[in-house]
């Protein structure tokens, strides 16, 4: 199937799911839907690092935090904009700022970005648990950091006031659910076009073996940078957004544990060695956790997820989709039909393994 | 002291589904030196890794008779195989680095019965290598070839062994190592008076201190000498050593 | 006044260092020596107070009393989650990612239990030392401190005399150089792999302890020290209890000199400061392989 | 022939034509206290064909990792094509034209065996060429090269259904993928039945007669004799010997280090 056919079908989902909670009519359905939206980003976002390469990524809640705060910063600058005068470089201020949404989720993007990279270039000569370490280090000096930064609110927190409505989606939680869908396709279309590329297969090799994947010509350092830049700005994408959903942002609820956990428990659960994975495992597990929120405490919510996790990984070692795909292949391993000869498109999904 | 001897018999072995020993039957009685010869490549690492039960053999009967009592070797674990009293020198000599020479010796005594001597063992190797006494605080991996060698040996010797096997023991040495290395096996089997099966392809530094021998080729055994002297001048053995 | 200050800063440094040292003698064992990357060390670290926590308080025990006594229970529990662990992954050689995965998974499930069952409000323990301060000269030593800090060093001083003059603590700082090495020794590398696991997860409940004597905790303060002990462990050199030990007391005086002269909340941003320059600069760490 | 091979070829003979392809030069390397190789010296002519011998643990792989940028050799330089190549990483000695088959067979478990050999097709060659090979160009260089080693049929089997032999015969596959100069077939052969050995022989006899260079490392003493135009015989960590084939194995040196005295 070609990318843009891909993108097409996707965006009529997009659009057919946002047509239907708009009928519902109340906004509950729009804001838990905001939540699932960014886990399925997130989660695709995580497997791109640490399901095609192999390199585990404790940290997402800091790559989600930076996109965040990119937000709060842009959003304060916008607010004190008037303090900057009219003239010369005052007019530009006010030319630029306040900025919108989009735009602030491609400068959190690129800041994640760029901070992914940065870590990376740090780590990733050393064995992989190094990289996750440093990834959860990385997640606790940004959030001292902001603690200490005032100017975007520091411990005490920021409050966002984004208008009440917007023109044609009304509500502006409707306004940020377009978005995030957006954001969705965005990721889902990338996670495949790189499984499917060149630096798909490059990905796949350091998973298995980077020593026979140098061997093969494969720039394993280079692509490994590559792929948590592409992670870390997704993650900062999926971040940007959220002081305008939520509206007081704290250091706390920013870097909050669930970020971390649900970034790895979606693609494990999923499954991690296709762009389907961590879209089964975010929208099963984002939903099932909007539904808990309604019910029962947010501490039990992280417990399912924490036992679901553990589970999947003991008993389904490559998630629901592998699951899926082992009993697909005994059925038609019975049923004699016909094997292609010609080599299959992208990596076989069988699920290799990560470098300690 | 109770007769200690191995026996090999029909045993067949095979990585995945390459064949790589093909109905070998060897025999050690107690207090020989018997030398399994051969280059490289032609199954002698795999035959003594079935010994030890590193490699299952495929088919065939192995036998380890110790102070009088017969044991059958396949479908015991390696390290029940070692705690019989079967040590084995492998190949590379696999010492453990990031520890010291003594460190290293008192890990080759873990087995019950090798704690009751530590001492004398302990003694007699730093007799035997004097150069491990000086070192016996220097980490195991700054050590050179020679002295991984001897470190290796003395470390087999510490499990109080009654059968001594050894997998190519001139491996990395420099040539005059692995003549002083050949005569430190007999000075210790001579001193436990040990049963000894020594894989070696360095040929004729082996014939120095083999009662008998095996040439094995591709698998097979090819010709069993009974003596050193019947082994060494024989055409046919430098034909079938060499592949020609 | 200004040198009385920095002396009793460094005192607090090396007291503090002192419980760092424990904290993260599990993790220098299971990462550091075994290879086992133990990111739910903390929630077993927390499990340890609150077991003091419960048994001090309603038999009016000294907690570290209690870890001592505790030591049985929580060395069953480390060999009971390294069984799951070795065959669910290590046996299927997919210990990196999945492992990883299980201990974050165990981790939460800790945590979001003792939340269930305890709520979220701060647990403390009585002890005669809590309170209390030595004087020596210009010199303060608060006991809540002092005495951690000193079982801590004890701790430290038993398992390295373990580890270098036992059969099997031998055995353990061999097994991750050359596991079949070890079988020609008669030794079980997988028996000697559980042993040290659950003597990791033994050290948690004195750990715990200290914890909970030095600061009231609440589940959720375990997270906060993920950072610290694998900072200390790659900075003490992975597999070098030596290593770590230095490597705690520095960290110990460097936060407590960092808290005094620039700002309290700057502290957990200096530990892992320091490891990502340690990883960048010398990832072999002080003494390590 | 078909269009991957002649690619090759053309590329293999002339450029600078003058001078050795590989000049191995004081080449030392230690692990901690022990010296796996202790300044080795030899040159590899364009187009020649090299067997390197040595009992078990005189440093051939080492001198293998030591040429592909695996390891890095303390002291000594590798030149290849010209070039100093220290400090250069694998993928760039690769790009360079260097390519090798490792001993023990290290499939990408997780791909089809065509998927196997469409990496270097994508990295190496693609690099090379400076210009990005369509997917049809793919298949058919996959399909070529999985004919050449008779794995045609297998191209979609995932690698842990091929038997060993195959792994084997996938990794030569993979190896020649890169359009190499210089091939290392590292001991492709050890433990093969006396056909297959054979087979694997007039497939580097072959590739040789289309310009690669090969140097080819094994115990088999009868395949090296066949193939080799010249031996060179390490023995713990030194080259104890180098000439013509007949020659070296009559050699007392070479005779006593591996016999021993």
């Amino acid at each position: 199937m070609r990318t843009p056919l891909f993108v097409l079908i996707w965006a009529i989902v997009g659009l057919a799911l946002y047509l239907v909670f708009e009928i519902f009519g109340n906004d509950y359905l729009f804001f838990a839907g905001y939540i699932v939206l960014q886990y399925i980003v997130l989660a695709t976002a995580w497997n791109i690092l640490g399901g095609y390469c192999g390199y585990v990524n404790f940290g997402s809640a800091g790559f989600f935090a930076l996109g965040a705060y990119s937000g709060v910063f842009l959003y304060t600058v916008g607010q004190g904009v008037d303090d900057f005068g009219t003239e010369g470089f005052g007019a530009l201020m006010h030319l630029i700022f306040p900025v919108p949404v989009p735009i602030i989720i491609v400068i959190g993007g690129i800041v994640a970005g760029l901070v992914g990279l940065g870590t990376g270039y740090l780590t990733l000569r050393l064995r992989g648990v190094f990289f996750a370490i440093a990834t959860l280090a990385l997640a606790v000096v940004l959030e001292t950091l902001v603690v200490n930064w005032s100017y975007v609110g520091g411990s005490r927190g920021a409050y966002i006031i984004p208008p009440s409505e917007i023109p044609i989606f009304g509500p502006y939680v409707q306004f940020l659910f377009a978005l995030m869908i957006v954001l969705v396709i965005v990721a889902l279309t990338s996670a495949r076009l790189i499984e499917r590329s060149r630096l798909g297969y490059g990905f796949a090799t350091i998973r298995d073996d980077e020593l026979a994947a140098e061997a093969c010509g494969v720039p394993t350092l280079r692509l490994k940078l590559i792929a948590t830049t592409i992670s870390g700005a997704l993650m900062g994408m999926a971040g940007a957004p959220f002081p305008f959903y939520i509206g007081y942002v704290e250091p706390a609820s920013a870097f909050n544990l669930s970020y971390a956990v649900n970034a790895i428990a979606m693609p494990m659960i999923g499954g991690t060695t296709s762009w389907i994975g961590p879209l089964v495992g975010a929208v099963l597990l984002g939903s099932l956790q909007q539904l808990a929120t309604v019910t029962i405490s947010s501490a039990a919510n992280l417990l399912i997820v924490g036992l679901l996790l553990i589970a999947f990984v003991i008993v389904a070692p490559n998630g629901i989709v592998g699951l899926v795909q082992g009993w697909w292949r005994k059925r038609s391993a019975n049923t004699p039909t016909k094997t292609s000869t010609t080599s299959s498109a992208k990596p076989s999904t069988t699920s290799g393994e990560a470098k300690p | 002291m109770a007769s200690s001897s191995l026996r090999l018999e029909g045993v067949h072995a095979a990585y995945g589904s390459v064949r790589v020993i093909h109905d070998v039957s060897v025999r050690v009685d107690s207090g020989e030196t018997v030398a399994l010869l051969g280059t490289n490549g032609n199954g002698k690492s795999t035959l003594i890794k079935c010994i030890m039960g590193i490699v299952p053999p495929a088919e065939g009967r192995i036998v380890a008779e110790i102070d009088g009592v017969e044991h059958n070797l396949v479908g015991m674990t390696t390290e029940q195989i070692v705690d019989l009293g079967i040590a084995l020198v492998p190949e590379g000599r696999r010492l453990f680095p990031r520890q010291t020479v003594e460190e290293n010796l008192f890990l080759g005594a873990s087995r019950a019965k090798a704690r009751a001597n530590i001492k004398q063992n302990l003694d007699f190797c730093f007799e035997t290598f004097p150069r491990l006494a000086e070192r016996r605080s220097q980490l195991a991996g700054s050590m050179s070839g020679g002295e991984q060698q001897m470190l290796a040996l003395a470390r087999a010797l510490m499990l109080s062994p009654r059968i001594l096997l050894i997998d190519e023991p001139s491996v990395g040495l420099a040539p005059v190592l692995v003549s002083r290395t050949i005569d430190a096996i007999k000075q210790l089997k001579d001193h436990y008076n040990l049963t000894v099966l020594m894989a070696e392809q360095n040929f004729t530094q082996a014939l120095r201190i083999a009662d008998r021998g095996y040439v094995i080729v591709h698998g097979h055994i090819e010709f069993e000498g009974r003596s050193a002297e019947e082994l060494n001048n024989n055409d046919l053995i430098r034909k079938f050593y060499l592949g020609m | 006044m200004e040198l009385e200050l920095l002396l009793n800063a460094l005192v607090a440094g090396l007291l503090l260092g002192g419980f760092y040292a424990a904290v993260t003698l599990g993790i220098s064992v299971s990462f550091g020596i075994l290879d086992i990357v133990n990111i739910a060390h903390p929630a077993f670290i927390i499990l340890g107070s609150y077991v003091a926590y419960i048994i001090s308080s309603k038999f009016g025990i000294d907690p570290i009393v209690v870890a001592i006594v505790m030591l049985p229970f929580f060395y069953a529990l480390g060999s009971a989650i390294y069984q799951i662990y070795y065959v669910s992954f290590e046996r299927r050689g997919q210990e990196a990612l999945r492992g990883l995965a299980f201990f974050f998974g165990l981790l939460f499930v800790t945590e979001v239990l003792l939340i269930l069952v305890f709520g979220v409000d701060y647990r403390y323990v009585e002890a005669v030392y809590i309170g209390p301060t030595l004087h020596l000269g210009i010199l303060e030593f608060p006991l809540r401190m002092l005495v951690p800090a000193l079982v801590s060093i004890a701790m430290f001083c038993c398992l390295q005399l373990y580890l270098s003059k036992t059969f099997t603590g031998r055995a353990i700082m061999a097994v991750s150089q050359d596991p079949l090495a070890l079988r020609l020794m008669a030794v079980d590398p997988t028996r000697i792999k559980r042993v040290a696991f659950s003597i990791s997860i033994a050290t948690a409940a004195l750990a715990g302890a200290f914890l909970i004597i030095i600061q009231p905790v609440v589940p959720s303060v375990g997270r906060d020290y993920i950072g610290i002990i694998f900072a200390i462990c790659v900075l003490g050199g992975l597999g070098s209890l030596p290593g770590t030990l230095i490597a705690a007391l520095l960290l110990g005086i460097i936060e407590s000199l960092t808290s005094i002269y620039i700002g309290p909340s700057w502290a957990p941003a200096v530990a892992f400061g320091v490891l990502l320059l340690t990883l960048a600069v010398r990832p072999s760490g002080l003494l390590g392989r | 022939m078909s269009d991957v091979m002649s690619t090759a070829a053309t590329q293999a003979a002339p450029q600078s034509a003058s001078g050795p392809i590989l000049q191995i030069s004081g080449v030392g390397k230690r692990f901690g206290g022990f010296v796996a190789l202790d300044g080795v010296n030899f040159d590899v002519a364009r187009g020649e064909r090299v067997g390197l011998i040595g009992p078990n643990g005189s440093g051939k792989s080492t001198l293998v990792n030591c040429i592909c940028g695996t390891l890095q050799n303390e002291t000594g330089t590798v030149t290849f094509d010209g070039k100093a190549m220290n400090g250069l990483v694998a993928h760039q000695r690769t790009h360079l034209g260097l390519a090798r088959s490792f001993q023990l067979p290290r499939p990408f478990s997780s791909m089809s065996v065509a998927d196997n050999i469409r990496v270097p097709l994508m990295y190496t060659v693609a690099t090379r060429s400076g210009h990005h090979l369509s997917h049809a160009e793919l298949s058919d260089h996959c399909h070529e090269l999985l004919k050449l080693v008779s794995l045609e049929a297998k191209g979609s089997h995932r690698v842990q259904d091929l038997t060993q032999v195959e792994q084997r015969k996938l990794e030569l596959a993979r190896a020649v993928a890169a359009e190499p100069k210089l091939l290392i077939a590292d001991e492709s052969m050890a433990g093969l039945s006396h056909s297959e050995v054979e087979d694997i022989v007039s497939l580097l006899l072959q590739l040789n007669e289309r310009g690669i260079t090969i140097i080819m490392i094994e115990h088999i003493m009868r395949a090296v004799m066949k193939f080799s135009q010249r031996l060179v015989v390490l023995v713990s960590g030194k080259k104890v010997a180098d000439g013509e084939p007949e020659a070296v194995v009559q050699d007392p040196e070479v005779v006593r280090a591996y016999l021993g005295q």
